[in-house]
C-alpha cells in the first residue's frame, strides 16, 4: 500500500463513522439485527477487514450482531447463504457467475481482493513465462476449478498430467517439475519455511483475473434488506479501513481464534495481500471496488471457457451501490 | 402287500398338492417380498419430492427426484463413464480388503501375542485420516487407479478383520475340545473349525466392507487424484460441487448409493450360499 | 487288583474345583488296565463327565495328577492321538455332512481319503445311518445325532476310548444292537474303554468293572470287578450272576448316596 | 468324623496353591501379555525412523518418528486442544451412531417388510458420499459442531446396524421355538431372546463403528467446517497439509489413530463386559 | 376307548414329510384325554419328537391335521398359553443363570415377580438345583441341565405338558425321585402330559397308556392302556401286572420293528 491510499482512507473513515452514529440514534430503539457471515476458508488475514470490524463494534454501531463463521476445504458458503442459513457469503468471483450460471440468483456486493492471488507453483528454476509450457507437466489442480478450465480452453493443455490438488503438496515437493496451485498469500511462504526453494506464475497474468473473496448476498435478500446490506457494507468498508492502519491487533485476534495460523504466517499474507486489497482500482475507490468491465471480462471468459450455458448480464451480478462513496 | 403303493399315492398327492400351493402362491409372496420395497420407495420418492417445495429448497440445495432424472439424462455421456471407472476401483478394493483383510485376521487369530502385537496397527491404519497418509500411498503407488484401490482397502478392511476375529474368538468351546482331543494342528483347526464357525461374522463383515469400498474409492478419486485416468464418480462429485451443478453431484451420489445396494445384495447372496446349509441366518428351517 | 498289565489310565488322588468353589471330584484315585472296560455309575453332577474329560487331557486337575498311557494326557494326545470320545451331547459340526461329521478325526489325522471314506460309511452303516451320509446334523433326531458321535469315534479306531453315555438317547433295541457291536470292535481290537452310564444293567452287561461314584464331593465309593465271561450274549441278562451283579451295583449306588434327598 | 476338616484343610492347601502361583506368575503373565506389544512397537518405530533415511525422504515426505514427537512437543498447545474437540466430536458420533443404529436395527428386525423396505435406504445413508449431502447437513444443522456429529454418525452407523440385524437374524432356532411356545410377544422375542443373542454381532459393530466415529468427526470437520467453534484434528490437518508441516499433520494423524486405539479397547471392555456369564469370545473358561 | 371327556390331543391322519423326502410321520392317528399321562416308546428317528413339536404348534403337519384343546396348535399357544415342553436337549438360554432359565416362562407370562421367584426356587429344590440357582447352564453338567429344563416346564404350571426324554440323562435314584415328583403334580394339577422315553420301565410305570411307534415311516403300532393303579408306588415295579406289561410293551416295540436292522 501507498502513502495516499493510507491518507484517503483515514477521511474516509472519519465520514463513515459519522454517519454512522447519525443512524444508531435515528434507530437506537431497535434491537440488534443478527446476521450470519460465511467466509469462504478459514479464518486469515483476507479477512481482517470483517474481524476488524466485528472487533471494533463497527456491525454493532450499524445495529448489527454479525456471526462470522470460518469456512472449510468442503464448506459450499454458496449454498449456505442460497439457502437462507446464512446472510452474507464471501466467494470468489468466477464462482458467484457459475453459481448464476445454475441458476443462484446473487449479487456481489463488494471485492476484498481487487486481483487474483491465484497462482502456480513451481519449484525453483522450474518455473515458466508462459502457460503452454505446463503442457507435459504433472500439475496438481483441484478438479473443475474455473480458471482451469479457461486454461484449457486458451492455451494447449492436451498433455498436462492432471492430478487432483487436495490440500496437501507432499507430491508437489516430490516432483520438481510439478506445477501447483497456490495462493500467492499461503504456500509460498510454508514452502520457503520448509526449505523448498519455489517461484511462482500469477494466472492473472493470463489475463483471467476473477475478484476474490467477494462478498455476496442473494438477490432476494438484496431486495428486502436493503438497508441491512447497506449497514453491512458500511460497516464491512469501516472494518478493512480500520485493518489496513492498524493490523495487527485483528491478526492477533484471529490467531486466537485460529492458533494453527501463526502470526508470522499471518503478517506474511497479510502483507501479500495489501498489493490485491489495497492497490488497483482500490486505491482509488477504497476497498471493494468493481467495475461493470471487470465482470464482463470474466463472464466472456468463462464463456469461452464453455462452462457456461445461460447469459449473464454483468450488471445483473455486482452492485457497488452499497459501497460508501468515494 | 398293497400298503407300499397305497403309500407312494399318498406320497405323491403331498408332493402334487404342494406344488399346486406354490404356484397359488406366487402373488402373494410378491405382495410380501415386493410389496413393502416398493410402498417404501414411492413414499420415499415422494417425501423427497415435496420437500423441497414444501420448505422452498432450491435446486442447487436439494435437487427434485425429477431434477435428478433429468441431470442424469442429461449428463449419461459423463456419468455412466463415471460408474464404470468407480465399480472397477471398488470392486478391487472390495476383493482386496476381503482377502487382505481375511488373511491379516487368520494369522492374528493364530497366536494371541500376535493378535495384541499387530491389531493396534491394523486400527491405525484405520483410523489414522487418509488425508494423512495419502501423499505417501501416492509416492509408492503413483497416481490414479493403484492409490485409489490402496485407499478403497484402507477404508474397507477394517471391518473385515474386526468381525472376522471376533468370529474366529467364538467358537464352541465343545468342538473345540474335540479339535484338541484330536490332536489337531494349528492350521487344521483353522480351517476346519476357526473359519468354518467364524463365517457368519466373516460375512457380516464382507457386507459392511462391500458399501464402505464404494466409499473408499470415492474418497481415494478425491484424495489420490485420478492420476492420468479417467475420473470415476469422486471426481464428477469434485466437479459437479465445485461447479454447484447439485442435481448432477446429486445423480452421482445416488448412482454411488445404487452400487452400494447391489454390492450389498451380491454380498448377502454369497453369505447365504455360504451359510445355506447350517446358519440360522441362511437356512430356511422346515418346520 | 495288582496286575502286570500295562496301565492305561492312573487317577492318583485327583481333585478338581470349579471356580474355587465346586468341588467336582475329590481324592479320585483310580488304575485302569490295558483292555479295561470301565463303567462309572454315579449321580447327576458327581463328577463322571470332569473325569473323562481330564483322561481326555480337556481339564486339569486342581491337585493330584491324572495319567494316561505313562503320560500327561495333553502330552499323550500329542504323541499318540489314539483317544476317541464320544461326548455327552453329539457335539457335531453344523456345518458338515454326516459323513463329514464322521470323517473329521481321520481327516485331522491325515492318510488315504478313499479308505478313509470307506470306513465312515461302514461305521454308519453300522449304526444304522447309512441313508444319512448327506444329511446336515440339524435334519436329525436326537439320537441320530448321538449316533453319528458314536459313528464318529470308532472311525478312528483309538486305543482308548472315552464315552460319556452314548447310548442314553436311544432306544432299547439299538442300545442293544450298539451294546453288542461295542463289545465285538473292543474285544477285536483291544480298545480300552470308559463308558458312563446310568444304567446299571448296561454297566454290568458291557464292563470288566464298575466305578460306583457318589456326589458332592465326586469320589469313587465303590469298585466292582464283573466276573461274568466275554463275549457276552444278550441271554447273560436273565443269568442269576447277572442280577446279582446289577443289585449289588444298585446298592453301592443308593448307598453312597444315602440321605442325599436330590444330588 | 475327620474327614471334613481334612476336607477343608486340603481345600485350603489347594486355594493357596493357586495363590501362590498367581504371584510367581506375574512376570511371566506380564512377559505373555505385554512383550508381544511392547516388541513389535519397537520394531515398528525403528523401521519408520530408517525407511525415511534409507530412502532419502524428507522429512516433509515422511517425518521420521523424531521428527513427528518434536512437532508435538512443539505444537503441544495446538494438538491437545484439537484433540479434545475430536474426542467429544466423535464420542457423540459413536453414542448416536450406537443408539441409532440399534434401535433402526431392532426396529428393522421386527418385520420382514420393514427390513426389506427400509434397509436400502442405510445403504444408501452409507453408500452416498457424505460430499453430496453435506450442504444439507450443513443447512439442516449449521456448520460446526452438529454437523459434525451427523457427520460422524452417518459414516458410524452402517456397521452398527448390518451386525445387528445380522445378530438378531442368527438367533438358535431351538431357543426360538421355546419363546413361540411360551407366546412370547413379539417385543419380549426381542429383549429376552434375539438381542442378547446378537450381543456379540452387536459389540463386533460397535468395535468397527467407535473407530469410524473418529473417521467421521475428522472427516466432518474437513467437510463441514468448523463453524464458529475451534477446530480439532480434521482442521488442523488441513491446516498442517497447507503449511506443509507434515510433521504436525502426522502428529495429528497419529493422536487420531490413538484415539481409535483407545476407544477400541474401551468398546472391546464393554464387549467383554456384556459377554463375559456366556459367550465364547469374552469368557475364561476353566478347565 | 370312546369316553366322554375332553380331548385334549388329537392327531388325524396326520403326515410329516421333511424336505420332500424324509417320512417322518405317516398315518398318524391318536387321541389324548384330559388327563392322561400317554408314553411315547419307539426307535430312535421314528418321529417321537415330531410329533410332540407338531403338538406344541412348533411343526406343521404336511397331511392331516393335529388339535389341541380343539384348536389348532398355534391358536391354542395364543390363546391359553397353557403347554409346556421339555425339549430333547435342554435348550437353556445360556446368557440367563439357572433361576432366570426358569423365570422365563413366568416373566413371559407376567404377573407378580416374587410369586415367581418363590415358584422358581421351589421347582428348583424339587430337581435338587437349589445351590446352583446363580450358576451359568455351561457350569452344570449334563444331567443338571436336563433338571434345569425340567423345573422350567414345571414352574410354568402348564395343563398340557410335554416331554421329550426328559430323565434320559438322569441317574437312577435322581430319575425315580423325579419320577414320584411328576406323577405327584400331575395328579394335583390334573394335567396331561405326553412324555417320550426310550425306557419302558419308566413308560409303564409312568403311563395310563403307551403309543408304540415303529420307525421308518413312523407310524403307531399299538396303543396299551395302562390298568395300573394310581398313585402308583416304587413297590409295584415288582409286581406281576407291572413285569406284563413291560414284556408286552417291549414285544410291541421289537415286533413293530421287526426285520430291521437299525432304525
Ligand atoms: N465348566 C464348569 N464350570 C463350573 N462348574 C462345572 C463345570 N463343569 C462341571 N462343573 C460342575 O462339576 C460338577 C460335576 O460335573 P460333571 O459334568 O462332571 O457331572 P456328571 O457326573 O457328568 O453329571 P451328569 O450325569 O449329570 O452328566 C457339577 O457340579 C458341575 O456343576
Ligand atoms: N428339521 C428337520 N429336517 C429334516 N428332517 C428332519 C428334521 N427333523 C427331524 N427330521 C427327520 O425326521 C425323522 C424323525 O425325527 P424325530 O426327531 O422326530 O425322531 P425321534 O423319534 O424323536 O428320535 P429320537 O428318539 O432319536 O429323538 C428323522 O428321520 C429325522 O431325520
Ligand atoms: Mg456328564
Ligand atoms: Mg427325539
Amino acid at each position: 500500500g501507498g502513502d495516499e491510499t493510507g491518507s484517503a482512507a483515514e477521511s474516509e473513515e472519519e465520514e463513515v463513522s459519522d454517519s454512522a452514529s447519525d443512524s444508531t440514534e435515528s434507530e437506537e430503539i431497535q434491537e440488534l439485527e443478527s446476521v450470519k457471515i460465511v467466509l469462504n476458508w478459514f479464518a486469515n488475514a483476507g479477512h481482517g477487514g470483517i474481524y476488524a470490524a466485528d472487533d471494533q463494534g463497527y456491525f454493532a454501531e450499524k445495529n448489527l450482531d454479525v456471526t462470522i463463521e470460518p469456512g472449510g476445504p468442503q464448506v459450499s458458503s454458496i449454498q449456505m447463504v442460497s439457502s437462507g442459513s446464512a446472510e452474507f457469503g464471501l466467494a470468489h468471483g468466477d464462482q458467484i457467475v457459475i453459481a448464476r450460471n445454475q441458476g443462484i440468483e446473487l449479487v456481489a456486493l463488494a471485492a476484498i481482493n481487487q486481483r487474483s492471488p491465484q497462482a502456480f507453483m513451481f519449484h525453483k528454476g522450474h518455473g515458466i513465462d508462459d502457460f503452454d509450457e505446463i503442457n507435459g507437466r504433472k500439475a496438481f489442480i483441484q478438479p473443475g476449478i474455473a480458471y482451469w478450465e479457461y486454461f484449457k480452453s486458451k492455451y494447449d493443455l492436451s498433455d498436462v498430467n492432471e492430478v487432483a490438488f487436495t490440500g496437501d503438496h507432499t507430491n508437489f515437493i516430490q516432483d520438481v517439475d510439478s506445477v501447483n496451485q497456490v495462493y500467492l498469500t499461503g504456500e509460498p511462504f510454508f514452502m520457503e519455511q520448509q526449505g523448498v526453494e519455489t517461484e511462482v506464475k500469477l494466472i492473472s497474468d493470463s489475463g483471467y483475473d476473477p475478484y476474490q473473496y467477494v462478498l455476496y448476498v442473494t438477490k432476494d435478500y438484496l431486495e428486502e434488506n436493503e438497508e441491512t446490506v447497506r449497514n453491512f457494507v458500511t460497516a464491512f468498508s469501516e472494518g478493512w479501513e480500520y485493518f489496513k492502519e492498524t493490523p495487527t491487533g485483528t491478526l492477533e485476534l484471529i490467531h486466537e481464534h485460529n492458533p494453527d495460523q501463526s502470526m508470522e504466517s499471518l503478517n506474511y499474507a497479510n502483507e501479500t495481500f495489501e498489493e490485491f486489497i489495497y492497490g488497483g482500482d482500490a486505491a482509488e475507490h477504497g476497498v471493494g471496488y468493481m467495475t461493470e468491465e471487470r465482470w464482463s471480462t470474466l463472464i466472456n471468459q468463462l464463456d469461452e471457457a464453455g462452462v457456461m450455458e445461460v447469459e449473464v448480464e454483468a450488471t445483473d451480478i455486482f452492485t457497488t451501490e452499497y459501497l460508501p462513496e468515494k | 402287500m398293497s400298503m407300499p403303493s397305497v403309500e407312494v399315492t399318498k406320497k405323491q398327492k403331498l408332493l402334487t398338492k404342494k406344488a399346486s400351493v406354490k404356484e397359488n402362491n406366487v402373488w402373494s409372496k410378491f405382495k410380501q417380498i415386493y410389496l413393502g420395497p416398493i410402498v417404501a420407495f414411492f413414499i420415499f420418492i415422494s417425501i423427497w419430492q415435496t420437500v423441497p417445495v414444501l420448505l422452498g429448497l432450491k435446486h442447487y440445495i436439494l435437487p427434485k427426484p425429477t431434477d435428478v432424472v433429468n441431470a442424469v439424462v442429461q449428463d449419461w455421456g459423463l456419468l455412466w463413464p463415471a460408474v464404470q471407472i468407480t465399480v472397477v476401483e471398488s470392486i478391487m478394493g472390495f476383493v482386496v480388503s476381503a482377502v487382505i483383510g481375511i488373511m491379516v485376521s487368520v494369522l492374528l487369530a493364530s497366536s494371541k501375542m500376535l493378535e495384541r502385537s499387530i491389531y493396534p496397527y491394523a486400527i491405525i491404519l484405520q483410523t489414522i485420516p487418509v488425508v494423512a497418509v495419502a501423499p505417501i500411498v501416492v509416492i509408492w503407488f503413483g497416481a490414479g487407479f493403484n492409490s485409489i484401490v490402496v485407499i478403497s482397502f484402507l477404508i474397507g478392511f477394517f471391518p473385515v478383520i474386526s468381525n472376522t476375529l471376533m468370529g474366529l474368538n467364538s467358537v464352541d468351546k465343545n468342538m473345540d475340545d474335540l479339535f484338541t482331543l484330536y490332536n489337531a494342528s494349528k492350521w487344521q483347526r483353522m480351517w476346519k473349525l476357526r473359519i468354518p464357525s467364524a463365517l457368519p461374522y466373516i460375512m457380516a463383515g464382507l457386507k459392511i466392507s462391500c458399501t464402505l469400498s464404494i466409499v473408499g474409492a470415492i474418497v481415494g478419486e478425491y484424495i489420490a487424484g485420478i492420476g492420468g485416468g479417467k475420473g470415476g464418480l469422486g471426481y464428477s462429485i469434485t466437479v459437479a460441487a465445485i461447479q454447484v451443478k447439485t442435481p448432477y453431484l446429486f445423480a452421482c451420489g445416488i448412482a454411488a448409493a445404487m452400487l452400494g445396494i447391489g454390492f450389498y445384495l451380491l454380498v448377502s447372496l454369497f453369505a447365504k450360499f455360504m451359510l445355506r446349509s447350517w446358519h440360522e441366518s441362511a437356512m430356511k428351517v422346515e418346520k | 487288583m495288582v496286575k502286570t498289565e500295562r496301565e492305561v489310565v492312573q487317577f492318583q488322588q485327583v481333585d478338581k474345583v470349579f471356580n474355587n468353589e465346586i468341588i467336582a471330584l475329590s481324592d479320585f484315585d483310580l488304575s485302569i488296565r490295558e483292555g479295561e472296560l470301565v463303567c462309572f455309575l454315579g449321580p447327576s453332577g458327581c463328577g463322571k463327565s470332569t473325569a473323562l474329560r481330564m483322561v481326555a487331557g480337556l481339564g486339569e486337575a486342581t491337585a493330584g495328577s491324572v495319567n494316561v498311557f505313562g503320560n500327561h494326557p495333553k502330552e499323550m494326545i500329542k504323541e499318540t492321538n489314539d483317544i476317541a470320545f464320544v461326548f455327552q451331547d453329539a457335539n457335531l459340526l453344523p456345518w458338515r455332512t454326516v459323513l463329514d461329521n464322521v470323517l473329521l478325526p481321520l481327516e485331522l489325522r491325515g492318510g488315504d481319503k478313499k479308505e478313509h471314506k470307506k470306513e465312515a460309511i461302514r461305521v454308519l452303516e453300522m449304526v444304522g445311518l447309512k441313508d444319512y451320509l448327506k444329511a446336515y446334523p440339524r435334519q436329525l433326531s436326537g439320537g441320530m445325532k448321538m449316533r453319528v458321535s458314536i459313528a464318529r469315534a470308532l472311525a478312528a479306531k483309538p486305543k482308548l476310548l472315552l464315552m460319556d453315555e452314548p447310548f442314553a438317547a436311544l432306544d432299547e433295541i439299538t442300545r442293544q444292537t450298539l451294546q453288542m457291536e461295542l463289545l465285538d470292535i473292543w474285544q477285536k481290537e483291544n480298545m480300552t474303554i470308559l463308558f458312563v452310564t446310568h444304567n446299571v444293567y448296561e454297566a454290568v452287561f458291557l464292563s470288566t468293572r464298575i466305578a460306583v461314584m457318589s456326589a458332592r464331593p465326586g469320589r469313587l465309593t465303590s469298585l466292582i470287578d464283573i466276573d461274568l465271561p466275554f463275549p457276552r450274549q444278550l441271554s447273560i441278562r436273565t443269568d442269576a450272576r447277572f442280577t446279582e451283579y446289577v443289585d449289588l451295583a444298585s446298592e453301592k449306588l443308593e448307598s453312597g448316596n444315602e440321605g442325599r434327598e436330590l444330588v
